[in-house]
C-alpha cells in the first residue's frame, strides 16, 4: 500500500530546524562583494533585510529553528508536501527502479517559493515594519510574497517586470486576489523607475531594474526587501524540501540513488538535496538547467552580480553574465544568469552534475508526466523530470532510487503547448 | 592578557601619520600589529578600509613594510602581514623569505581559501621555516576546512565575527566564540571584524576570546591624524580590562 | 498541533467501501423515468455505461466495495484530501466556535470530479471499450475524464460546448495535454450535432446538445458514456469525501454541527454530506447555491429531464426546468438547473436547508478565504464558503463546528475576479 | 408450491383475448392474477407495459374489472389490482369497498410511497376490512420504509427486482432476495420485474423465493394471441418446479 500513498501527510515531519550546508560545504563559501569602493551593496542588505533574515545569511550553524508561527504556516500551505511512487512514469518508461516525486506543486501557491516567502514576511513584521516589498517576473515568487504577507498581516508592494504584467494577467489577478499591490515596472514610483522611463517611454521591464525600484522603494518607505533566490537563507528556508523528504523515504523504508532538480536561482534544488546530500553522501545529484541558459556548462565561475541592474551585491557563482538574457522565455523561472553561490561550488567541486536540457524535451516530459500521473508541472520542473526521464533511459538496467523534485506545478504556464 | 590586535594598512594616511600612530602603542594593551599590505582589490575587507587600499598603494614600496616592522619590534610587538594571496603569487616564493627576514611574524591571506581553495595546503607548506601562516576563518569557514587548516598549523587563529569587515550582521557572539574555541582547543584566537566599541571589546573578552582585532574603527582616526583619540582608546581598554582581569 | 493540521495524508483514511444513500432515505427514491411510450431513455442507460455503473446506479446496499485499483488512483491523485481548520478565516470573522475545511481542490485535477471519474473509467475499461465519451461545460468535468481515462489506458473523446471552448483554452489546452480529444459541440461527428449546425452555422452550443452528441457518439462507437453528476452511482462515488471526513473528523476529535456544501448537480454535496449524515443525524446541513439559479427556493418538486436535450431519462428533483438558462456563468458548475434526486427529496423533507447566495457575496468570499487561507477556491465553492460566512454572522455566539466542503480551486477560473 | 403471479393490463389486448387467456391458467403453476388498471400515466411501468395502457384505455370502465374476477375465483385464483394513486384517488373512498366487493383481494399501488409518500400510512389506514394492501417494495426502498409497511400490514409483499419495469440493471439475485427475505421474516415474499426466462424463475425460487411475478414475457403472446405459447411456458414452469421441488 505504500507504494502509491501520495504522502504522509503529518505535521511531524514538517522539520524543526532548518540545515544550512555552509558549515559542511568542502570549502569555504566566497561571501559577497561589492561593486566599487564608493557604495557598499552589502552595508544596503543591512537596511533592506530582517536582522533575523541578515544572521542566517551569514550564519555557520548547521540547523536554525523554524519559528514555531512559521511551522504552523507551513502546516496552513500545505506542508508536508507529498512525496510519492511515480508507478505511473515507471511503468511508462518500463524501468525496474523506483522513482519518487517530492511535489511543491502541492502548496497552496503551487510552487516552493512559499517556504522562503513565510519566514521573511514573518521577520519583517516582527520589526514593525508595515510591509514588505520585492520583483517578480514570472509571477510565483509575487503570489507566494502576496500570500506571506496577507499571512502576516502586512502589505505586499510588487514590482512586476512590465512585459509580465502584460501577458500574464492571471498571475497579477491572482496576487491582487491575495491582497497585495503589483506596480508594472517600470514605474514612475522610483528615481530609478523615472530615470528608465525618461529614457524609453515604452521600456518592457527587466528583473534587474524592477529589483533595483524594490530596494529602492523599501529603502524610501521603511519596508523590508524580500529574496526570491540564490542567497543563503533563501536556500536554507527552502530545506525544508529536502528535511521533509529524508522523513518520508525513511517512512518508506528507501534510501535514494539519485536526487534531481531543477535549477533557476538554485532555491528548490539546494533546499530539496542539500540535506540529503549530508544523510546520503554517496547519492548522485543531478542539476538541471534550460538548454537556453547553460549557466553551468558554458557559465565562469566568478564574482558577478545577483542582478543585472548591480544593486545587489556580488556573489560568486556560476554565472553567464548579469547582462545575460535568454531568447526564450517558456520557463520564466530558470531565466536567471547565476545560481546560489553553494550550488555553484558544489558543481565546480564535481559533487553536483549539471545536466541541460531542451525545450522539446521539457515539453515531452511534461505531457508524459501529465498522462501517467495526472500532474501537470511547472515548466521550470519539467527541466528535472526531463533529466530524470533521460538519467532513466540511459540507466535502464540499474535498478535505482530516483527521487525528483517537482517544485511546482503549471496550471497558469500552460501556454507553453500551444507551440 | 593583552587583549588587541590592531590592523593598520600600510602607508595609511601617509608613512609618517603611520609611523606616529605606532610610535604611541600602549604595548600594555596591544598584542599584535596586522599590517594591511594595499592592494587595487581588496576584495574581502569592507568599504571604509577599501578605500585605505587605493589612498595607501600610489607611493607603497614592499620596502615599507620593513619601516613598520622595525618600528613594532622595538615595542616588542610583533607584526603580521595582512596579504591578498593575489599579492603574493605576483611576487613568487622569494618574497616570503624576504617578509621573515624583515621581522614580520607571519601572514594571513584572507583570499586564500576562498578564491584558491586548491592551493591553500600547498601555500601552508612553502612557508620557510620562521614565518607563520595564521588561519583566517570566519563563520562561513566549513568545518572540514577549520579541521584541515588547524592541523597543519600551530599558530594564533584568526577568526573575523563578519563574513566581511564593514558589515554589521547581526550574530550571537556567544554562538560563534563558542564555535571556533570548541574546534581549535588550547589554540590562542583573537576575534575581528566589526568590532566598533570597547563595550563589544570587553564582551569579546569575556567570552574566553585571547584578543580582539581592531581596523576599521582606526581608521577615521588615522585620516583625521587624530592621535589623541587613538591614545584615549587604548586608554580606555585598559581600564576595562582591569575589570575583565 | 493538530488545529492547524493540513491534513492525514495517510493511505488508511481512504475508505474501503463507497457509501450509498439510498436504503437510508427517509422515503423511497423515485425512479428515473422515460420521456415517451416510445424511446425508453431509460433503456438507452443500458447500453452506454459500464454494467457496473448500471448496477450501482440502482443498489440498495448502503456499502460497495471500492476496488483496489480505485483505491490505489484515489492515493495518486491525492486522496485522502486534507481536513484543515481554518483558523485565518476563524480569527478574520472573530469566531469562536472552529471552521473546518475539507479540500477536494487538492486532488491533481483540482476537483472532487476525479472520484467518480475513475471508477467509471475503470469499470469501462474493464468491459474492453476502447473509449469512454462525456460532454463538459467548464471544464472540470472534461479534465477528470480526461486523467481518468489516461490513467485506465483508454481514450476519452470529450464534446465540450462550443462557447466554453473558445473562451476557456486553458482547460481545452489541459484536457489535450492529459490526451483527450476534445471536439468543439455542436460538432459534425454526429447525426444530432449536424442537424443543429444545420439549423444554425454559428451556435454556440449547450451542455444539453453536447450530452446528446456524447449519447449518440458512445453508442455509434461502443463507447462508455461517463456521467458527471446527478446520478446515484456518482453521488456513490463521491461518498469518499464525507466518509474521509468523517475519519479526519474522528483523529481530530472532534464531531460536525454544521455541515455546508454547494450545489451544481449535487455531487460534491451529496458526496460529502451523506455519509455525515447518517453518522451525526443531528446536524445542520445547508446546501449553497446561486442566485441565478435558485433550483431549491424557486424550482419545482418534480419529474424533469436530465438534460435539455431530453436525452436522459427523467428524475424526480427541484428543478427550475431542463430548458432553464441562467444569465449569468461565473460559477459554471452551478448553472444546472436540477439536483440530484437523493439530494432533492432531503430538500423536500426539510433535512437540508437550501440557501441562495450573490455574486458579490461569493466574490467577497473568495477574496476573505484567499487572504486568510491562502487557497484561490472554485466560484462553485465559493457560495459553500459565502454560506458558511452568513451562517457564522448570524450565529455569533454558538460555539459550533462548521465543516465547509469547498469542492475545488479556482486557479483557471479567476476571470470572475475581472469585473 | 406454486410459483406464478401473473400480471395482465385489463383489456389488453381486448376483453376477449384476455379472458381466453385467463380460462388457460394452469392452475398448478398460477398462484395470483396481478391485474393492471389501464391508466394514462403509468410512470413506474416499463415501455412494453406502458405501451398496452395506452391501448386498453379507450374503451375501459371500472366494471370491466369484475370480469376478470369472476373468471379468476372461478379458477380460485386470487385477484390483485395494481393501480396508481393518482387513479386511486381521483375514484374517492368508495371505491376501495367496491373492488373488495367485487371479489379484489388486494392492492398494489406502485407510486404511493413514492409520489405519496406523506399520505401512505393513511391510505394503509383507510382500506376497508377484506381488502388487502400489498406492500410494495424494490432494491430502492429504504430499510425505514420497508420496516414501517411492512409492521402495518400482514399481506404478502411484493419486491421489485428492478427499479422499473423493462429495465434490465444487472444485480445479484442473492444478494437482492437476501436482503428482503431478512427484513419481512416469516413473510411470503413474491419477486417481480425484469424475469424474461423460465431459468430465472427457477433461480429465483431456489433462492427462497415465495413466487415469481411475470408480465412484460406476456404482452407479446397477447398481443399475437398466441395462447399456446402462453400454455406452453405454464408446462414449462410446471416440468421446471418438479425439479425445484
Ligand atoms: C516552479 C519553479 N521552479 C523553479 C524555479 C527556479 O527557482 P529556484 O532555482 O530558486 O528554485 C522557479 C522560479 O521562479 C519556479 O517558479
Ligand atoms: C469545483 C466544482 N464544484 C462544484 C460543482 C458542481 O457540481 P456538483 O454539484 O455535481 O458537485 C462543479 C461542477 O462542475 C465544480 O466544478
Amino acid at each position: 500500500m505504500h507504494e502509491y500513498m501520495l504522502s504522509l501527510q503529518e505535521r511531524e515531519i514538517i522539520p524543526d530546524n532548518w540545515y544550512n550546508i555552509v558549515p559542511d560545504l568542502p570549502q569555504p563559501l566566497p561571501p559577497p562583494v561589492d561593486k566599487d569602493n564608493e557604495h557598499s551593496s552589502i552595508e544596503l542588505l543591512n537596511r533592506i533585510l530582517p536582522r533575523e533574515i541578515l544572521k542566517q545569511e551569514f550564519t555557520f550553524q548547521r540547523y536554525t529553528k523554524i519559528p514555531e508561527e512559521v511551522q504552523e504556516l507551513y502546516a496552513q500551505i500545505g506542508r508536508p508536501t507529498p512525496l510519492f511512487r511515480a508507478s505511473g512514469l515507471e511503468r511508462f518508461l518500463d524501468y525496474r527502479g523506483k522513482i519518487f516525486i517530492k511535489y511543491e506543486g502541492a502548496t497552496i501557491t503551487g510552487s516552493h517559493k512559499i517556504n522562503t516567502a513565510i519566514p521573511q514576511a514573518i521577520y519583517a513584521r516582527n520589526e514593525g515594519v508595515k510591509g514588505v516589498v520585492t520583483e517578480t517576473g514570472a509571477g510565483q515568487w509575487g503570489t507566494a510574497t502576496a500570500v506571506a504577507s496577507s499571512f502576516s498581516g502586512i502589505k505586499a508592494k510588487i514590482f512586476m517586470v512590465k512585459v509580465s504584467f502584460q501577458q500574464k494577467p492571471l498571475r497579477k489577478q491572482i496576487m491582487e486576489l491575495y491582497g497585495a499591490e503589483i506596480v508594472p515596472s517600470p514605474s514612475t514610483e522610483t528615481k530609478f523607475g523615472r530615470s528608465v522611463i525618461e529614457k524609453r517611454h515604452d521600456h518592457p521591464g527587466t528583473l534587474g531594474i524592477a529589483i533595483s525600484e524594490a530596494v529602492e522603494y523599501a529603502l524610501e518607505h521603511d519596508m523590508r526587501y524580500m529574496l526570491g533566490s540564490v542567497f543563503n537563507s533563501v536556500l536554507t528556508h527552502q530545506s525544508v524540501i529536502g528535511l521533509e523528504t529524508e522523513k518520508q523515504l525513511e517512512i518508506l523504508g528507501e534510501e535514494p540513488d539519485v536526487l534531481i532538480g531543477c535549477v533557476g536561482g538554485g532555491s528548490n534544488f539546494g533546499g530539496f538535496t542539500f540535506p540529503l546530500i549530508k544523510k546520503f553522501p554517496e547519492a548522485e545529484v543531478l542539476a538541471s538547467t534550460a538548454e537556453e541558459v547553460p549557466k553551468f556548462t558554458h557559465g565562469d565561475y566568478k564574482y558577478d552580480f545577483v542582478d543585472s541592474a548591480q544593486t545587489l551585491p556580488s556573489v560568486k557563482m556560476y554565472s553567464l553574465g548579469s547582462d545575460f538574457v535568454p531568447e526564450k522565455i517558456y520557463a520564466g523561472g530558470l531565466r536567471y544568469h547565476g545560481a546560489a553561490p553553494s550550488v555553484s561550488m558544489l558543481v565546480k567541486t564535481g559533487k553536483i552534475t549539471p545536466s541541460d536540457v531542451s525545450e522539446e524535451t521539457v515539453i515531452d516530459a511534461l505531457r508524459i508526466f501529465a498522462r501517467t500521473q495526472g500532474i501537470v508541472a511547472a515548466p521550470e520542473s519539467g527541466h528535472a523530470l526531463a533529466t530524470a526521464i533521460e538519467y532513466v533511459v540511459s540507466h535502464r538496467n540499474d535498478r535505482k532510487n530516483i527521487v525528483v523534485n517537482v517544485s511546482g506545478h503549471g496550471l497558469l504556464d500552460m501556454s507553453i503547448f500551444d507551440r | 592578557m593583552k587583549p588587541l590586535v590592531l590592523y593598520f594598512t600600510a602607508n595609511y594616511p601617509s608613512r609618517e601619520i603611520l609611523s606616529e600612530f605606532i610610535a604611541r602603542l600602549d604595548t600594555s594593551v596591544v598584542k599584535y600589529v596586522e599590517l594591511g599590505m594595499p592592494t587595487d582589490n581588496p576584495l574581502y575587507d569592507g568599504p571604509t578600509i577599501k578605500g585605505t587600499h587605493g589612498t595607501s598603494l600610489a607611493d607603497f614600496r614592499d620596502s615599507d613594510l620593513k619601516i613598520y616592522s622595525d618600528l613594532l619590534r622595538e615595542h616588542d610587538i610583533r607584526t603580521y602581514l595582512l596579504v591578498y594571496y593575489h599579492e603574493l603569487r605576483k611576487r613568487g616564493p622569494g618574497f616570503l623569505h624576504y617578509l621573515r627576514d624583515i621581522g614580520i611574524s607571519g601572514l594571513i591571506i584572507p583570499d586564500l581559501f576562498i578564491d584558491y581553495f586548491d592551493s591553500g595546503t600547498e601555500v601552508i607548506k612553502s612557508f620557510p621555516e620562521g614565518l607563520e601562516f595564521i588561519p583566517f576563518f570566519n563563520p562561513a569557514t566549513p568545518d572540514s576546512v577549520i579541521r584541515t587548516v588547524a592541523e597543519m598549523t600551530s599558530s594564533w587563529v584568526y577568526y573575523g565575527l563578519q563574513p566581511s569587515t564593514g558589515i554589521n550582521v547581526p550574530f550571537d557572539l556567544r554562538e560563534v566564540s563558542k564555535r571556533i574555541l570548541e574546534m581549535v582547543p588550547g589554540r590562542e584566537v583573537n576575534f575581528g571584524f566589526g568590532i566598533r566599541t570597547v563595550d563589544q571589546v570587553r564582551e569579546i573578552m569575556e567570552l574566553g576570546s585571547n584578543g580582539v582585532a581592531i581596523g576599521t574603527m582606526l581608521i577615521p582616526m588615522l585620516k583625521g591624524n587624530r592621535i589623541d583619540d587613538f591614545v584615549e582608546f587604548q586608554e580606555k581598554v585598559r581600564e576595562m580590562m582591569k575589570v575583565v582581569g
